[in-house]
């Protein structure tokens, strides 16, 4: 018995509850923080409640342009990484038999489970000379002498797309699970061998979900902070990790503040024209 | 050796057993229907020949060469599926000339192909709509005219129509059976609508639990079925259990002269259109009492219980004009032309 | 085709080797003799184990981290469940509004929603208050509660209320009845969801009560910073082996795959 | 006397040790009680204590804190004002390490120190470094591992020490970039600039990376446990940094909290941290019992490179920045 | 005034109009079904009569009482859904005994009720099952079981038997119509199947677009169409439309005698098995091509081209045993008994 509203505005209680919290908890702190954003830091956590633009004024600089450039190549990267890895790989999962599907589905919700910096840990040990897969390479003949690969570029992008990968996964998987079997079949018996059915159908089918993911994934990873700092080198830390930073170490709260909505602000600005493009394309 | 041909095909999902040494040979330009319950292996079936699926054992043979291990984008089939698995992404144009395109034929050649099926399947100018603008009708069109395009060796059909709703699914079976018989092309469908059956084949396969019960033009599949299972499951039949001595058949509610007929135990399958109301108990009518009338307009169906085994009452079927004079309750008795009757086993 | 399908397979096979792979220098680097995270590990220890549970210095994070997941699971069902039945039973714009809000927190990247709450707190003047990490990590993981209950309610047939209701049982008694049985695998599922995460939850932690409190996370972190051992491995350990434990269950009980929202078959 | 005195440390190792070594002894010497606080590095800490003094509560009566954070805390007046008369024994800590507000008020005194010096894996490089100058030698490119931060490498100081003279030369604006400068030439040596304590220690002992600035304890401890780590006092001087006590201005338990910190400042127990924690000593090394050796495992008579606290104070914004743009350029 | 009255009813989703001023009397103990095509508007009127919509305007009236905002819950009818409706974490037996447990009955008294209720629809016994362990027509009796429970005033039914196959169909549709007449319950079923509304009910209501074309018996409905709607959805039937003059209709394809009809433009309902083949053309008949012969086995069915509008065929229906002596391309011509000719405004 669905109705289009409640009979009476008694009705509407149990949903009052929920909006209250969520606009209390979440849509005040936000606003609190766009408050903050505008106050004079004093330094060592203490501010000054006067209207200020010069936080705001602080980041027009080439150097946190810089940052913002870095914190979206590795974010556009990584995203880029797990769907290419995650979407082939959630497609034969789906596929899968049902133990095999359940089986992968927890791996993926235990990688959920382990701390970044847990993981950031594992993954260094992985890239290191003396324990990882530099010593596997040098074991297979593949490089002359063990290396290292972290601190790198590669290493952060390695550990926050293994990150990363569960949530493609488990983004993917309701969309993939209900492709129905016959499209894929359809175009074998069209011609198209699998791996070409896979490219010529499934993956433009799932164009609005792929982008959608990527978007999602892109923004989640702007906020990995932990990575960064463990696998990259100084010029691969991200603006999340200058936030934290500010508002950590530096007790600059105002900044802090004013930094996360210089990046909310580009990073919805950028979801905007992703989607807008994508319309179009679909249009199209 | 021109024709498809099925040769001692099993299939196994795990421990189930689908088909079961299934042979079938089928001509070129023949219009195949395989019809049966659900589940009894149907789809499983089409899928082999279509290179989907594996056979357990067996081997498939078309023209002569053996196409069992041959993958299926290589079979050169055309295949219709029950959801139709149209490209939701691409339009009603290049849906159908998918299978040009992955072959490389070029821009304008497609153009002109497509623009040829959309004629044959009567809709003409719709290569640039999007498959979601179209009604259900018309995206079983564009469905066939893409299996159609390759002019393939065989025209596979998985229950196309199933979602269609009555008088439309009536409508594409006659188009769908025109097309075929211009086009000339060998076709394997699969229903379990007996009607969609009889309409379309010019042979029927009837299966059961992953085996072929009888194959036979739709007629003679209704008028000389194979077996009970046949007989029950084509039409409406009633089927009476009883024992056949010097050509007359004594079972519940009567007897009925059937001279000729083999002495000894069997079954008749005697057809409700076949059954008369007698004037009164005779030597060769059968006696019930009416338990339902049905007034369906076109005929008057009449239940009678003779005591028949299962509960299964005897359907009598009237034309539509004929006065019913019984009520439920009445005694009634019936009588049949022997050259009706299906003697089985 | 042949080709595709080995192809296919090794892809699969190397994508999930690399997933394992970090489980098991954890794993493996846990069960060190010494009091270092050496990988391949040297010698064989499990007293790590017993120190996770033992040593105050390692129990109190983990029971911070656990009394945080449960409160903060509990509080984040209990503000989806009502917005999920609302919007199922219900078609209003209001309704779709809240359930966008409650969408939200996830969407963000978490540091700007973590910087959300910091200043909130710091202004209010509750900055380094239990609860505020509690209600942190509700609101800010009450999507996946929202997202699974939602999908539950989608499944319960509408036409089962309308029996129910046909039969006499009023809106209160439809719910007890024949709603609740039906939606609590959901239920157990987004709780066991907002759980794993917020047991595992860092930068919002720190910077609402990461002065004040030490979660388990932080305890690793700081591990990492002041001295490596090999507690934090087997702290991880025993997470990821909780969490299978956990969804094993749920995959026994229910249908993981539908729970996550695949189609049923 | 109701409720205990509540001290807060580092926590981790120090807190532990405190927690074994300090606390009962303290409490058998003065019949006060005292609860153990996990105080937070950074200054999370410092931005706690405030709130908590807006409310007029004190999650600590005393804390142990760095200097930086001392200077912030009495900006806001948030330390009490201690009385020197009750702790007789603050006279006996180096003068350097006592903290007093504008007005001459005692707010902090020194706590324990540590060092930051050269820390070398003796499978990689055999010979100790003497000097700070030598890890801008190109043969150690990509093999160092160095503080990431300003306000916790003072690479500023250390440079400024071994290249300008000292740090006094930080002065201006100019000379801080003119030794930001000399820093930077570092970058190419340096594999990991490491934020996390243990993530360079670890990479230490195996070698990973072979040579970087660490702190002299702990690389002593690691090599006692057998590693082939060693950590030596450039000739420059090691930089010594503190730990300082504080006392929360809305604590009510200021008598007992002096009763403490007098009692850390005697040489006797400032020697017995030195052994336990290994912290440098607060004190002048002949107040001390202390051996040769045990001396030159926590400290040395080589003359320290001392923060410029003032710098990391007043320009703290100025300073991350132009680390900060040095650093990821 | 005992008995359901629908006053009038009208019913909007949004700007959507459903039903517009529906009126219906239903007598008491009368089995009353509701026919037309999908969307017609039969579900909203169920379920306004059940209370779970409310209608836009209108009355509902039962046993002279005004029922219209009496909630759902209060109005102690019983329901039986087109999905069943039946509560998967429940056994069979407390299913069928829910409305007791809610309304506090004790458990003997319910164990009580639920036997004879299994008693009743063939299920003794069955209690214990879960409802999973159940085939589709044995969860077709529980649930109806299920809503006879409380001795409901109104027994409504939405597309019930529509999941069934067609022979279990047929079954529960004898068995229902048995048990109405037994317990003498009010009922309204909602179908499309004109086969199911023709054999279960009393009265037949056929709707069409919100509204109400006809309300009368089945076979009524079947002889005496109202108008060309009811004439093609019940049954198959051929419109041809014509102009009548002088007692003679002169349509496409010939012209056939109806004495007595009115002058002017008019269509005609013939019914398939009411045209017989001519030998030739006389002044009575209809000549066209044929175009497609279906042997469906009970009957034979020949469409024949007379030219009709709409490129609408005329369909002959020959009984089974009946010799059709055409193919396609042949000319056919057709005789029509008057007296069958329903003539439509
Ligand atoms: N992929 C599969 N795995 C396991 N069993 C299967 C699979 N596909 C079919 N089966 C089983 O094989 C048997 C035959 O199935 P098939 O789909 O061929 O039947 P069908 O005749 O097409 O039925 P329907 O009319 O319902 O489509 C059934 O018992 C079915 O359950
Ligand atoms: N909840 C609703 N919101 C909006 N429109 C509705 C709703 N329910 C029904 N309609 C519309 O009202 C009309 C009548 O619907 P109804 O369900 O009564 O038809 P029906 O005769 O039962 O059809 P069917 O045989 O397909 O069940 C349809 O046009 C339908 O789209
Ligand atoms: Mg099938
Ligand atoms: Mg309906």
């Amino acid at each position: 018995m669905i109705q289009s509203r409640p009979r009476t505005p008694l009705g509407y209680l149990p949903i009052l509850l929920p909006a209250f919290a969520l606009i209390a908890f979440y849509i005040v702190p936000f606003g609190s923080m766009v408050g903050m954003s505008f106050f004079h830091n004093l330094g060592g956590g203490a501010y000054e409640q006067v209207f200020t633009l010069e936080n705001y004024a602080r980041l027009v600089s080439p150097f946190f342009l810089s940052v913002l450039g870095t914190s979206f190549e590795v974010a556009f990267l990584v995203a880029l990484f797990a769907i290419v890895i995650g979407f082939p790989f959630t497609y034969l999962l789906v596929n899968a038999r049902r133990g095999t599907q359940v089986f992968w589905l927890i791996v993926m919700l235990s990688v959920l489970s382990l701390s970044e910096a847990i993981i950031g840990f594992a993954w260094s040990t992985l890239l290191s000379r003396t324990a990882g897969i530099g010593v596997l390479f040098e074991a297979l003949g593949l490089t002359e002498k063990a290396q290292s690969y972290a601190p790198s570029l590669g290493a952060v992008l390695a550990g926050v797309t293994y990150i990363a990968m569960p949530y493609a996964v488990l983004l993917l998987y309701p969309i993939l699970s209900r492709i129905e079997p016959d499209i894929e079949q359809a175009s074998r018996t069209l011609g198209a061998s699998p791996l070409r059915a896979f490219f010529n159908v499934i993956v433009p089918m799932h164009r609005t979900p792929i982008v959608v993911s990527f978007v999602m994934i892109f923004v989640f990873t702007l906020g990995s902070y932990l990575l960064p700092q463990i696998l990259g080198r100084p010029t691969n830390w991200t603006l999340s990790v200058v936030i934290s930073d500010q508002a950590l170490l530096q007790s600059n709260m105002p900044f802090a503040a004013a930094l996360s909505i210089f990046l909310m602000t580009v990073t919805i600005l950028l979801v905007l024209l992703v989607t807008l493009i994508n319309r179009k394309g679909a249009k199209a | 050796m021109s024709g498809l041909i099925v040769e001692n095909v099993d299939k196994f999902y795990g421990n189930v057993q689908a088909l079961s040494d299934i042979s079938l040979t089928v001509d070129n330009g023949q219009f195949v229907c395989l019809l049966g319950p659900s589940g009894c292996g149907k789809t499983s079936l089409l899928r082999i020949v279509a290179g989907l699926e594996d056979p357990s054992a067996g081997r498939i043979v078309l023209d002569g060469s053996d196409i069992t291990t041959t993958p299926a984008h290589k079979r050169d089939f055309g295949m219709v599926f029950q959801s139709l698995a149209l490209f939701p992404h691409l339009t009603v144009g290049d849906n159908i000339a998918y299978p040009l395109a992955i072959r490389g034929v070029p821009k304008d050649k497609r153009r002109a192909e497509v623009e040829r099926l959309l004629e044959l399947v009567h809709l003409p100018g719709k290569a640039d709509r999007a498959i979601t603008q179209l009604s259900g009708g018309q995206r079983q069109r564009v469905a066939i005219a893409r299996a159609l395009i390759m002019q393939p060796k065989l025209f596979l059909l998985d229950e196309p129509m199933s979602a269609l709703d009555a008088k439309l699914r009536e409508t594409m079976q006659v188009e769908v059976k025109r097309l075929q018989r211009s086009l000339g092309v060998t076709s394997l469908l699969v229903t379990h609508d007996q009607r969609e059956a009889m309409t379309t084949a010019d042979l029927v396969v009837v299966m059961s639990e992953g085996k072929i019960q009888q194959v036979a033009p739709p007629i003679e599949i209704y008028r000389n079925p194979a077996n009970a299972f046949v007989a029950d499951f084509i039409g409406i039949t009633n089927l009476i259990a009883g024992r056949i001595e010097g050509g007359r058949f004594e079972g519940p509610g009567g007897a009925l002269a059937l001279p000729g007929a083999k002495s000894g135990i069997a079954t008749l399958s005697i057809r409700p259109e076949d059954i008369a109301l007698a004037p009164q108990a005779g030597p060769d009518t059968l006696t019930g009492t009416v338990t339902f009338v049905r007034h369906l307009g076109a005929t008057t169906e009449i239940s009678v219980d003779t005591g028949n085994a299962d509960e299964k009452d005897l359907t009598v079927s009237l034309p539509g004009r004929t006065h019913c004079p019984f009520e439920v309750g009445d005694t009634a008795h019936l009588s049949v032309d022997p050259a009706s009757v299906v003697v089985l086993g | 085709m042949k080709l595709g399908k080995i192809l296919s397979t090794l892809f699969f096979w190397i994508v999930g080797i690399v997933t394992i792979a970090p489980f098991v220098v954890i794993a493996g680097v846990s069960v060190n003799e010494r009091k270092s995270l050496t990988f391949p590990p040297e010698g064989f220890n499990l007293g790590w184990y017993g120190d996770l549970f033992l040593d105050p210095e390692w129990r109190e994070p983990l029971l911070t981290s656990l009394t945080i997941a449960i409160c903060a699971s509990l509080l984040a069902v209990l503000i989806a469940f009502p917005v999920a039945w609302f919007n199922w039973r219900y078609r209003t714009g209001f309704g779709k509004l809240v359930a966008g809000l409650g969408a939200m927190p996830f969407l963000l990247p978490p540091v700007i929603t973590a910087m959300g709450f910091l200043t909130f707190f710091i202004i209010l003047g509750y900055y380094g208050e239990f609860w505020t990490v509690v209600v942190a990590h509700a609101i800010f993981l009450v999507t996946l509660p929202l997202v699974s209950l939602s999908l539950g309610f989608e499944d319960i047939d509408t036409s089962l209320v309308e029996a129910s209701r046909s039969m006499g049982a009023s809106e209160a008694t439809v719910l007890r009845t024949v709603v609740m049985p039906m939606i609590r695998p959901y239920v157990i599922s987004g709780f066991c969801f907002v759980f794993v995460i917020s047991l595992n939850e860092y930068i919002i932690a720190v910077m609402t009560v990461g002065a004040v409190f030490e979660t388990l996370p932080m305890k690793i972190f700081n591990a990492l910073r002041y001295g490596y051992t090999p507690v934090m491995a087997a702290a991880s350990v025993v997470f990821v082996a909780s969490t299978v434990l956990i969804f094993s269950l749920v995959a026994a009980f229910s249908d993981l795959p539908k729970l996550l929202g695949a189609r049923s078959k | 006397a109701g409720e205990p005195l509540k001290v807060g440390v580092y926590g981790g190792y120090f807190q532990d040790s405190f927690d074994s070594f300090v606390y009962p002894e303290f409490t058998k010497a003065t019949g006060i009680e005292i609860e153990s606080i996990a105080v937070p590095t950074g200054e999370a800490w410092l931005i706690q204590l405030q709130q908590a003094a807006r409310a007029k509560r004190a999650p600590a009566d005393v804390s142990m804190m760095a200097t930086v954070s001392i200077m912030r805390g009495m900006r806001t007046g948030l330390w009490a004002t201690l009385d020197e008369a009750a702790m007789p024994n603050v006279s006996n800590i180096l003068p350097t390490l006592i903290n007093r507000y504008d007005d001459g008020g005692l707010a902090a005194v020194g706590a324990v120190s540590w060092y930051i010096t050269v820390a070398t894996n003796t499978d990689s490089f055999p010979e100790p470094i003497g000097s700070w100058a030598e890890l801008w030698e190109p043969k150690y490119a990509d093999s160092l591992g160095l503080l990431a931060l300003v306000s916790n490498s003072y690479l500023l100081e250390i440079t400024a020490k071994t290249f300008f003279g000292g740090t006094d030369y930080l002065s201006s604006d100019e000379t801080i970039r003119e030794v930001l400068g000399k820093v930077a030439e570092l970058k190419p040596n340096t594999r990991l600039w490491y934020r996390d304590e243990a993530q360079f220690e670890q990479a230490l002992k195996s070698g990973e990376i072979p040579i970087g600035q660490y702190y002299h304890d702990v690389t002593g401890l690691a090599a006692a446990d057998g590693f082939p780590v060693r950590s030596n006092f450039p000739k420059e001087g090691g930089l010594r940094e503190s730990g300082n006590w504080a006392v929360a201005g809305v604590s009510e338990k200021i008598e007992e909290a002096q009763v403490f910190i007098d009692y850390m400042s005697q040489p006797s127990v400032q020697a017995m941290l030195a052994r336990n924690l290994g912290t440098a000593p607060n004190v002048a090394r002949e107040s001390m019992d202390l051996t040769d050796e045990e001396f030159a495992a926590v400290s040395s008579e080589i003359a320290p490179v001392i923060p410029r606290y003032d710098l990391h104070f007043e320009r703290t914004d100025w300073l991350n920045q132009i680390w900060a743009e040095m650093l990821q350029a």
